[in-house]
């Protein structure tokens, strides 16, 4: 019951906070972006957390839902809902044929498999017409259904949507039946087929599932940065970086995912831009003739992936169960 | 929990607005590709935009660049244009680099009214849009193949190849190669998209030796071009004309090496032998500076950071600024600068574009004759 | 056959070259406490494989209940009622003690309310009811034997495979068991059982096989079998591996 | 002619990346690791090579006697510092962990070197000599060539013949017993990342020469690396050898007669295939996946 009322703190808290923080549309953007890393690593979380399988292929889910829409909207101008809907439907294909590879293996090659067949997919659109190819695809004046393109709330709410039911799915299935059996398989595949289970089936639905979602969020990326290309929705870095915002909130968890994606968005963001230079700058912390505010205006810039990099290196070596990990040690 | 609201808190207040500084300086957003796939290049507008700061600053002007990296990311790229002028303030931004995300960012340039001027992306659509507030000082990538075709047309070659790197840049490149082509009656014997990085190209470039072109066409960045020069003349790959469009042909590294390179044409935005005022110069003190000579990508940074701090500091807000860049007129290392609206473009500097060939290890100006002080040496020989 | 639950036919199984069972042939009735035993390495755990489908056979014919269970997946013949314990427990670790028999009682319902109910049934006629919420992975390894035997009988199978269910176990722990596996007999379910002790197969099995080098050396009573010279030779040359 | 020229240069890369197959094959039979770390460790013997050549004058191939140990030594350090800690970790996490390093280690360079690409311009570089009239063949790759296949037979004769050979490859076979055994097998965990390390930047340094030298330039044989070793079997130094040379030749061959945009393609549908009908690789034993 008290889980109940956070949650619903939680969604109200963030339904309202668009209108809390005004004409902020930087902010905004960051929150669309922090949304989304939250529903594809709460989506990987589904096959990579509960069912184990640790795909490092998610970017073709990804990639099939922002292509599909962009392809369907920029040839055919159809309605972005019916190219999310077509998107879901490549993403279930190349999840069945991605399932029916790599789940014969185990361990290490499970993973190099899923990087393979991402690869290939990603390959293929670069190498075809149809898809853009190398010049992605830019959507600049085509009509969009009542869509106000200006606004970042559409957008916003759409992901938020997205993230509430990818989370409500992940709560639901924990506790029921399907959710059992594939934490079963996590923990032993043998053991698990000796108690009925299907585990080709399983881990099946669990992909399927997981790619489903993880496409519509591809989906509503596309729609609204408008332009994409392989190297943004279809490349290994987006794969591993779902992979590390579920790890570093904690992996197998319902909210480790949504945490690792509050910690690990903002803070990309501040590495990336000059905010934490400037704001100490202006409050007066720091001098920006100092070494340290020289390091910060130019060393962070240049900087900020080694930092991503040590902060990877970090968590894996003292927090491998992520932040979650932290309160649950006697569970 | 006490202790987790006031992290969330604090965190927040890094992406809001401060009260800016007092003192009249005026404030410029830079966005650029300082890490990425593209940080080579990146580097060299950061160096030519940070000498322009420099030497503005020297001459009185009062500038503040907000520096922004978008590690090739057009979501990044948006970030940081939203960042840039709904927190920051800035009155105009230079950048992006790459295409993707100068095309994002331009799309958005209206609803915020604040001017972008794009120093070196080649995507053609980013100011074929009709955006009031997009400008761009580089030409556009059709006019890299325009140029090279045209510097050898009155050679009349028969057959064409191409060999090209599997990017935004390479592939619509060649779309407009192959539309001169067939424009100059010349025949496609090899098309062959390569990705990038790869260490053995021979087997391609053997393939296109059998189809024994008059012509190769390469579009290649960094030292890929190196590379394949190296592989094709162990091939013994000899056309009339090796033409390579795209930056690796364009360094002093690909000049140094002449054995491979000798007699490669290629086109660019900028030489420091052409006759542009302050170009030499520049060329001088960006060696004396950063040890290595400047590629276009840093003379194109340059100028289009003079111009903003320029012309922004004369305006008061962005529309007057928009204003000023659509009205103003310059002559700069980059040679003249005028943002018109002509054949289908918005805001576009009309680049000559150079056309050059190495000679003995330098390159030479060799097209348009006005710029030119050397001629074509055709066919190619080893 | 009528009165037959399982039914081995010739079954052999070689990986590359070598023979892990060859040709046994074997028949489990109804109700029936069956022991199969013999030295290290004699073919009872592959054999185990074979029949609840996780190594294909190499030849021979394994029937259950009836019909061909040749080449079935593991998870099929578990539905079709024949559960199997591993020699090496296997409890999903990060799962509560309760949970992992709610895994087992899901094959019989979607419920989870339904599973829990009959699992929490299980722990209690294993004797596990205090440990339900601890974590699986945290038992000592007695009461995981006892977990894997819970865990089985929520899947409401007519006949259980249990691999070396007492190994590892100190005297008053297999009486425990022991005595759990006559209570199941009586309520109808057929016991397939591997085990090295001597004492604990001849004082509950009604009759055994025993294996040796993937052979069938000698079928019968416990009493048939406890005096079968053969037999003596094989365990007692064989040596101490009996402990292992 | 397009033939036998596509299978020269193909064999004579497929030299080289099965060195950097053969590094990684090593650390992943005996360390059960897969290491995203390996291109950015053939990085670093790219820059090692570059300044051995520049600041002290030292001919590329020569300087391996210098790179090889200094490079174990990093990598032994590695291990003892970071892989050794996280061996019984979920694969997962080995491999964030090794890609967090990898970041760590290309981002430094690009701090350190920034990123213009260096050329390693030798006397060589681009000089061939041309076979059966028409077939050109590449000096520097013939040598790389040469120096892989000396390296690989000793590394097969270590394996082979010396009691830490042994010792590694009783460690791959299982680490448990290796153990019980009295191998300390955390010591031969850090030897084997050492030559794992050694291996990576000697082909980074032997590539060198031919290729140009960046701080990203590692990521490019990255996956080739994973496809050869997975191709040759886990820990078989002969498999990574043919691996390595078939990988070459697959690429060529598809560049020539297929297009070269697709070669990739190429390259892991024959993984997936190899990973889906031989999982054990072509010189593994079954029951290795």
């Amino acid at each position: 019951m008290k889980q109940l009322t956070i949650c619903a703190v939680l969604v109200i808290a963030a339904i309202a906070l668009p209108l809390l923080i005004g004409n902020n549309p930087y902010l905004i953007g960051i929150l669309i972006t922090l949304l989304m890393m939250a529903t594809l690593a709460s989506a990987w979380n589904i096959v990579g957390g509960y069912a184990g399988q640790f795909s490092f292929g998610h970017a073709a889910y990804f990639g099939a839902g922002a292509y599909t829409t962009m392809i369907l909207l920029s040839l055919f101008n159809t309605n972005p809902l019916v190219g999310m809907a077509a998107g879901i439907g490549v993403a279930c294909l190349i999840a069945l044929v991605t399932g029916s590879i790599v789940f014969r293996l185990r361990g290490h090659y499970f993973a190099l498999a899923s990087i393979a067949v991402a690869e290939i997919v990603r390959l293929t659109v670069l190498n075809l017409g149809f898809t853009g190819g190398a010049q992605g695809i830019l959507l600049t004046d085509v009509p969009f259904f009542g869509l106000d393109l200006n606004s970042k709330s559409p957008f916003y709410y759409g992901m938020l949507l997205t993230l509430v039911v990818t989370l409500g799915i992940t709560a639901y299935l924990r506790k029921s039946k399907t959710g059992y059996y594939l934490q079963a398989i996590r923990e032993d595949q043998d053991a698990a087929a000796s108690l009925g289970i299907n585990v080709a089936l399983y881990k099946n639905r669990a992909l399927l599932l997981s790619a489903v979602l993880t496409s519509i969020a591809g989906s509503i990326y596309a729609l609204y940065i408008r332009f994409i290309d392989t190297s943004a929705v279809l490349d290994l870095r987006l794969s591993i970086e779902i992979i590390l915002t579920t790890i570093i909130g904690g992996v197998g968890t319902l909210w480790g995912p949504l945490l690792g994606a509050v910690l690990l968005v903002p803070l990309a963001e501040v590495l990336r831009s000059n905010l934490l230079g400037d704001t100490l700058f202006r409050l007066g912390v720091v001098s920006e003739s100092s070494p340290v505010g020289i390091f910060l205006k130019d060393g962070l810039a240049h900087g900020h992936v080694l930092v991503y990099g040590i902060i990877t290196v970090l968590c894996i070596l003292y927090l491998p169960k992520g932040i979650l990990g932290l309160f649950r040690r006697g569970k | 929990m006490k202790k987790t609201l006031l992290s969330i808190a604090a965190t927040l207040i890094l992406f809001f607005p401060l009260s800016a500084n007092a003192a009249k300086t005026v404030k410029i957003g830079f966005i650029n590709s300082i890490t990425g796939k593209e940080a080579q290049i990146g580097e060299n507008l950061t160096n030519g935009a940070a000498m322009a700061v420099e030497d503005m600053t020297a001459k009185g002007y009062s500038v503040t660049v907000v520096k922004e990296d978008d590690g090739g990311d057009p979501k990044n790229a948006l970030a940081a244009y939203e960042k840039l002028v709904t927190r920051d303030g800035v009155i105009g931004v230079v950048g992006p680099y790459t295409s993707g995300s100068a095309n994002v960012v331009a799309s958005r340039a209206d609803q915020y009214n604040v001017p972008l001027l794009v120093p070196a992306a080649a995507k053609e659509e980013i100011t074929m849009k009709g955006y009031k507030n997009v400008f761009r000082l580089n030409a556009p990538a059709n006019v890299y193949s325009q140029v090279l075709m045209k510097a050898v047309a009155a050679y009349k070659p028969k057959t064409v190849a191409y060999v090209y790197a599997a990017t935004d840049f390479g592939v619509s490149t060649v779309k407009t190669a192959q539309d001169n082509a067939l424009a100059m009656g010349l025949k496609e014997v090899a098309n062959e998209k390569y990705q990038q990085g790869q260490p053995d190209y021979r087997a391609t470039l053997a393939k296109v030796k059998g189809t024994n072109p008059d012509l190769v066409f390469l579009v290649s960045y960094d030292a890929d071009a190196i590379l394949l020069m190296r592989q094709a003349k162990e091939i013994g790959l000899t056309p009339k004309a090796f033409l390579g469009a795209g930056a690796g042909y364009t360094t002093a590294q690909f000049a140094q090496q002449k054995d491979i390179s000798n007699l490669v044409v290629s086109a660019t935005q900028w030489t420091d032998d052409v006759n542009w005022p302050g170009a030499a110069e520049f060329s001088k003190r960006y060696k004396a500076k950063y040890g290595k000579e400047p590629s276009y990508h840093a003379a194109c940074a340059y100028e289009a950071m003079r111009i903003m701090i320029e012309t922004a500091t004369k305006a008061e807000n962005p529309a007057s600024l928009r204003t000023a860049l659509k009205a103003g007129s310059w002559n700069g290392i980059m040679g003249p600068v005028k943002f018109a609206d002509q054949s289908g473009y918005t805001n576009q500097n009309n680049h000559p574009m150079l056309v050059q060939q190495i000679q003995n290890g330098t390159y030479e100006t060799i097209y348009p004759a006005q710029f030119s002080k050397k001629q074509l040496v055709y066919p190619f020989r080893r | 056959m009528s009165g037959h639950l399982l039914h081995i036919d010739h079954v052999s199984k070689h990986f590359g070259g070598n023979v892990a069972v060859s040709e046994v042939s074997f028949s489990v009735d109804k109700k029936q406490i069956f022991g199969l035993i013999g030295p290290n390495g004699a073919g009872k755990t592959t054999l185990f494989n074979c029949i609840t489908g996780y190594y294909p056979v190499t030849s021979g014919q394994i029937a259950f209940n009836g019909s061909s269970i040749n080449n079935r997946r593991p998870d099929q013949v578990c539905r079709l009622g024949m559960a199997r314990t591993w020699q090496r427990v296997k409890p999903l670790c990060s799962l509560s003690v309760l949970e992992n028999v709610m895994v087992g009682a899901f094959a019989s319902t979607n419920s989870p309310r339904k599973a829990e109910a009959f699992a929490r049934d299980q722990l209690t006629a294993v004797g596990l009811d205090d440990h339900a919420g601890k974590p699986a992975g945290s038992l000592p390894i007695g009461l995981k034997k006892k977990l894997e035997l819970a865990r089985v009988l929520a899947t409401r199978p007519k006949m259980l495979l249990l691999d070396e269910i007492c190994g590892g176990l100190n005297h008053t722990e297999t009486e425990i068991i022991l005595e759990i596996i006559r209570k199941l007999r009586s309520s109808g379910i057929t016991i397939v059982f591997i085990e090295h002790d001597m004492r604990a197969v001849t004082s509950i099995c009604d009759r055994i096989v025993v294996l040796n080098s993937g052979q069938k050396l000698a079928e019968g009573t416990p009493a048939e079998i406890t005096s079968n010279p053969a037999v003596i030779a094989a365990y007692l040359g064989g040596g101490h591996n009996a402990q292992d | 002619m397009l033939f036998f020229q596509s299978l020269i240069s193909g064999l004579l890369s497929g030299g080289v990346y099965a060195l950097a197959g053969i590094g990684m094959s090593l650390v992943f039979g005996v360390m059960n690791v897969s290491n995203f770390a390996h291109g950015d460790l053939m990085m670093l013997g790219m820059y090692m090579a570059y300044f051995a050549f520049t600041l002290l004058h030292i001919d590329p191939y020569l300087s391996l006697v210098l790179i090889m140990p200094v490079s174990f030594m990093i990598g032994y350090i590695l291990e003892k510092l970071f892989i050794g800690r996280v061996i019984h970790h979920p694969h997962q996490n080995q491999i964030l962990l090794t890609i967090g390093l990898g970041l760590i280690m290309s981002n430094s360079a690009l701090l350190a070197f920034t990123s213009d690409p260096r050329i390693l311009t030798t006397s060589y570089s681009s000089s061939s000599f041309t076979i059966l009239n028409d077939i050109s063949v590449s000096v520097p790759l013939l040598l790389s060539f040469l120096i892989t296949c000396g390296i690989t037979a000793i590394l097969y004769l270590f394996l082979a013949m010396t009691r830490t050979g042994m010792a590694l490859r009783a460690t791959s076979q299982n680490r448990d017993a290796a153990q019980l055994m009295g191998i300390n097998v955390s010591k031969m965990s850090a030897i084997t990342f050492g030559i794992g390390t050694a291996l990576a930047a000697t082909a980074g340094a032997l590539i060198a020469p031919t290729y140009y030298i960046h701080p990203l330039a590692g990521h490019t044989f990255l996956l080739k690396a994973f496809t050869i070793c997975v191709l040759g079997g886990l820990g078989s130094v002969i498999g990574a050898t043919v691996g390595g040379l078939i990988i070459g030749v697959v690429e060529a061959m598809s560049s020539a007669y297929l297009s070269t945009d697709w070669k990739d393609v190429v390259v892991f549908a024959l993984f997936l295939a190899v990973l889906l009908f031989r999982p054990q690789g072509l010189f593994g034993k079954k029951g290795d996946q």
